[in-house]
């Protein structure tokens, strides 16, 4: 059934029902998009300014966690379950389609989190220290 | 870690079960929640523990490193190969429809080896890592601790 | 030619086949033991990566646009692969490059690289082919975002191999600039779906000028742009660039050149022209930083003392010009933008192939060990004399070509004689710094102490790739038409929309 | 509320200069956002944050950890100096709070996302794949390219590492 | 009922993050976050019964074994300062 007709057609019971906010439905209101949004910038400000080159990867982590609450936040359907098909009829289901798109970028997260670090283990081997402060300072004696 | 006798027990306890959990998630992906990879995530965290309590070189003896190299490349080619293998049938790539005879059917057995797919290869490379960053002796000095 | 061998059957699978060999050969690649047969088996798929895009290029040109429904799911709901003339033409460019870069530097990558880590390297580089080929051929936003993020990756690690411990840190630095901004076009995307309910181009395309939600789809333009911008080294996003170019090992630094940034540029113009279709927009932001970019970037390449260096400063120069073309907007100059993508791959790939040579043999990339070089090395510079004159844009070599092109667009959409002054001065600037360095290897005179006569020119196969490069910007030059026939196509292939 | 947990945790990691601490703050924000996206019907999702952000982004950071410092210094770098990337942030901020004010309602039903290609999948997945997940129907299935772009990254992130640190290839560098 | 269950674990998580944030030893810190892991699990439970989902126990479980693994991970580097092979400890310091 598709998701406008669920709701124009005036199936009210499960509406009224859905009205009776649970409290997680209620933790999760309207004012996600400006955390996301904010918790976006905390990350970013973390990344950029922050010479510890592990910090900078949590920072880019935050960043990108972040971006996935934006995500699911847009998917999020009032009143909506878990996208796995029930048997009970009428169900609205959130839209699954964030989720799947989501589930790749945390992937993408973990996999660039991984080879960042393996980055810093080499470079705390190659100059002894992993402050990018440090680091510009031995370079430029370098070259 | 030779006296920590409790966390060793619990450990040896665990792994199987956390195997048997692995295997549930990963089948039982397509009811509810979970799949290949985060299949393989709980496989490759049994070994992590196993790696934690007791030494990796004691791992590698049952699981080399040559075999992760080469499981995280067959997980690949398994889920491209399924993609190929529909192409060969007939459709185009990733398309299961024709893998069976009945498309649902198809779209059953595809979804099963392309997430056994993912999760071969997600918990080789996680497994991999972790070696890559237990394997070498700290180097942290005790003051800077 | 090709189009007639091929059965049919597999004609219709071509699209995927471009990108599914060299996928499927990454992981095959990881389990040879030996680096010469990882190396050999990698040649081979990037020749038959080639001759697929080709065939692809020419099928495009016979029958217009393919489009492939991945997984057989019509394109809304399923991922579509759409080849057009302007994608077919990237990646025609990309496997071509990859192809040469891979031929010319088995020497190089031998004392590059540890021999152990050969199979891994090439299955990094294959794995960086497929994700370059993955984004060009895409008809999905958010599959081009995973594809661009495979290909910086295994770019990430590769650009690390290098033997310097500076290849560490411009990687890192890469890394970081390079995720933020992925991260910044999939939230773009996101905003994009959020407005339209839709990640495929085409359906985006006709969705968003019935979207009532304007302020998030431009704030999805700006991301996008700014996103992409960083992973096309558009000034002033570029500072990633300089130090990637320098440490990176030669085989990697060729093929960077050749290729990533005009995948991302591509890709910037698809979202521009295609999807947003607001070009005059773009054009009133672009056009200025493109400006700048091309002035800056060859001022500070003319201050520089590595080779490397001033060829990476070059390139954020060149880029600058394509984004200028780019900004222009008018289907002549898009066809310019395209022209100047492939001459300066040409150009580029030439001229670090011929570097890669002479750093080879001399092991230093400093232009003070580099005097007088060409006695010992003729072959090599004059390589590196034709790239450069391409570079420039010389009559008779491909690259006037293209700034020919470009100074015809100027004219025919703006009369501005301000704008082609820029772009003549600019191409003086280049004309010096190209001078500054031939000057060096011809004239220069050895110091004492570098020990420069028992030099040896380069290794054969590296130096033949290097000479058929600088063959081709001769031939291209002499033969102009088919290059401008196929930056004319990709030209209306991205203004005439899907 | 639990935005709160989240921004505070944030903060936590932006002052704290002990990097220990801060990996354990970085698990703990994973888990709160876990929450956070499970309160938002996204299971697999959440399921899938939790393994990654607490378990396996942490066992790796402390690896790194092992291997680099413990401490972070102080910045070296003035307030001055840190002003252009708080300018950079907060344009950036001020340019998606931008597009939120026009964003459709959230939770919405009939928002453009809802409407246009989810419900496709929510009605035909019982019929084309038969499969009660739309998640993994999707996942698996009509974005599988998606999902094998996604295991090719998994792969190259692990032959990047192995190609850094040495993994079985070359093991004497163990300092 | 269950609601009221869910708030008072979330009341009861305040102090944990305030002892994570303040530490001041890193005892407290491993301690925080394991308690605190387990309080998600048990929120993540009663979620289940909010939603009348079973399949969101799985995610329960899941929690419980990744803050088990990640807690043992904590505590070894803590003691011995590697993941990997245990060095000998230092004299006077076996348990």
């Amino acid at each position: 059934m598709n998701v406008t007709e669920l709701v124009m057609g005036g199936d009210a019971a499960l509406f009224m029902s859905g009205m009776n906010a649970h409290l997680l439905d209620f933790l999760a209101s309207g004012y996600n998009y400006w955390m996301a949004v904010v918790l976006m910038m905390i990350g970013f400000y973390i990344t950029l300014t922050r010479s510890n080159l592990v910090k900078k990867i949590i920072g880019l982590n935050l960043f990108q966690t972040a971006m996935f609450l934006l995500y699911i936040s847009i998917g999020n359907v009032a009143n909506g379950t878990v996208p796995i098909l029930t048997d009970k009829p009428g169900a609205l289901y959130s839209n699954p389609l964030p989720h799947v798109l989501i589930l790749t970028a945390i992937v993408v997260g973990i996999a660039t989190t991984a080879l960042g670090l393996a980055l810093a283990v080499r470079i705390h081997e190659a100059y002894g220290t992993i402050e990018e402060d440090e680091i510009l300072d031995a370079e430029a004696g370098d070259s | 870690m030779q006296h920590h006798l409790v966390l060793r027990v619990i450990a040896k306890l665990l792994f199987a079960p956390i195997l048997l959990f692995a295997f549930y998630v990963q089948f039982h992906g397509d009811f509810g929640p979970g799949g290949g990879f985060q299949a393989g995530l709980i496989f490759a965290s049994a070994f992590v523990l196993h790696g934690l309590l007791f030494d990796v070189s004691s791992a590698r003896q049952f699981l080399p490193d040559r075999l992760l190299q080469v499981g995280a490349a067959v997980g690949v080619l398994l889920y491209a190969g399924t993609g190929l293998a529909s192409v060969l049938l007939g459709g185009n790539f990733l398309d299961y429809d024709h893998l069976a005879e009945a498309p649902t059917s198809g779209q059953h057995l595809g979804i099963i080896l392309v997430e056994a797919g993912v999760g071969i290869t997600v918990a080789c490379v996680v497994v991999m890592v972790f070696r890559a960053f237990a394997d070498h002796l700290p180097c942290l000095r005790e003051q800077d601790w | 030619m090709f189009v007639a061998i091929l059965p049919a059957a597999l004609l219709t699978q071509l699209p995927i086949l471009q990108v599914a060999i060299p996928l499927l050969a990454a992981p095959v690649c990881v389990l040879f033991r030996r680096g010469r047969w990882a190396h050999d088996f990698s040649l081979l798929v990037t020749a038959i990566a080639s001759i697929i895009s080709v065939a692809l290029l020419q099928f495009v040109f016979n029958g217009g646009v393919i489009s492939y429904a991945l997984g057989g799911f019509a394109p809304p709901w399923g991922i579509e692969y759409r080849i057009d003339s302007a994608n077919a033409v990237i990646l025609l460019l990309v496997s071509v490059s990859g192809f040469l870069a891979l031929l010319q530097s088995r020497a190089s990558i031998e004392t590059e690289i540890p021999e152990q880590k050969h199979p891994l390297f090439y299955t990094a580089f294959l794995l960086c082919l497929t994700g370059l080929l993955g984004v060009a051929a895409t008809g999905d936003a958010f599959n081009a975002f995973v594809f661009l993020e495979i290909s910086s990756l295994a770019t990430y690690a590769l650009v690390a191999m290098g033997k310097s411990p500076r290849a560490l840190t411009a990687a890192f630095r890469y890394l970081i600039l390079g995720t933020i901004g992925a991260s910044t076009f999939v939230i773009g995307v996101g905003l994009l779906y959020m407005a339209t309910g839709t990640l495929n181009m085409s359906d985006l395309a006709t969705r968003i000028p019935a979207s009532p939600h304007h302020a998030v789809i431009q704030a999805a333009f700006a991301l996008i742009i700014v996103g992409l911008g960083l992973k096309a080294a558009i000034f002033p996003l570029h500072l990633w660039l300089p130090n990637v170019y320098t440490f990176a090992p030669a085989v990697v630094t060729t093929f960077l050149a050749a290729t990533a940034t005009k995948v991302a540029l591509y890709l910037l113009a698809r979202f521009v022209f295609v999807i947003f279709e607001d070009a005059s927009f773009a054009g009133t932001l672009l056009m200025p930083l493109a400006l700048l970019a091309m002035f800056l970037a060859s001022l500070a390449a003319l201050q520089q003392g590595n080779v490397k260096r001033i060829l990476a400063y070059s390139s954020i120069a060149q880029i600058g010009y394509m984004l200028f073309a780019l900004a222009l907007a008018s289907t002549q100059a898009v066809a310019a933008a395209w022209l100047l993508i492939l001459t300066h791959a040409l150009a580029k790939g030439g001229l670090f192939m011929a570097v890669a040579g002479i750093a080879l043999q001399t092991g230093s990339s400093n232009l003070d060990d580099w005097k007088g070089i060409a006695k010992q090395m003729p072959w090599s510079a004059a390589v590196m004399v034709v790239c450069f004159l391409s570079l420039v844009g010389v009559p008779l070599t491909a690259g006037f070509v293209a700034k020919w092109s470009l100074l015809s667009a100027i004219f025919s959409t703006s009369e501005s004689i301000i704008l082609a002054a820029v772009v003549a001065g600019v191409s003086l600037l280049t004309l010096l710094y190209a001078g500054k360095v031939l000057e060096t290897v011809y004239l220069g005179t050895p110091d004492e102490q570098n020990a420069t006569a028992n030099l040896r020119e380069a290794p054969l196969a590296m130096l033949l790739v290097a000479l058929l490069v600088a063959a081709m910007n001769i031939y291209f030059g002499f033969n102009g038409t088919m290059l401008s026939d196929l930056s004319k196509r990709a030209a209306l292939a991205l203004l005439s929309g899907f | 509320m639990l935005f709160a947990f989240l921004i505070a945790t944030a903060l936590g990691i932006a002052y704290l200069r002990h990097l220990f601490a801060v990996v354990m703050l970085a698990g703990m924000f994973s888990l709160l956002s876990a929450l956070l996206l499970l309160s938002m019907d996204a299971a697999d999702v959440a399921f899938t944050e939790a393994a990654v952000g607490a378990g396996i982004a942490t066992i790796l950071m402390l690896g790194a950890m092992a291997l680099t410092e413990r401490q972070e210094k102080p910045l070296k770098s003035s307030m001055l100096k840190r002003l252009p990337a708080l300018a950079v942030a907060g344009s950036f901020g001020a340019l998606l709070i931008y597009a939120m004010f026009d964003a459709p309602p959230f939770g919405d039903p009939f928002a453009p996302a809802q409407v246009h290609v989810a419900p496709y999948y929510i009605e035909q997945t019982a019929r084309e794949i038969d499969v009660p997940n739309l998640v993994t129907a999707i996942l698996a299935s009509y974005r599988g390219f998606d999902t094998l772009g996604e295991v090719v990254v998994i792969f190259t992130a692990g032959i990047g590492v192995a190609l850094l640190l040495g993994g079985f290839v070359f093991r004497e560098r163990s300092k | 009922m269950l609601t009221i269950a869910s708030l008072l674990l979330l009341l009861a998580a305040v102090p944990t993050l305030v002892r994570l944030l303040r530490g001041p030893t890193l005892y407290d810190r491993t301690l925080a976050t394991n308690v605190f892991g387990t309080m998600t699990t048990l929120l993540i439970a009663l979620a289940a019964f909010i939603f009348e989902r079973a399949d969101l126990l799985d995610i329960a479980l899941l929690y419980a074994l990744v803050n088990f693994v990640g807690t043992i991970a904590i505590l070894k580097f803590f003691r011995y300062r590697t993941l990997g092979k245990t060095p000998p400890l230092p004299p006077g310091e076996e348990s």
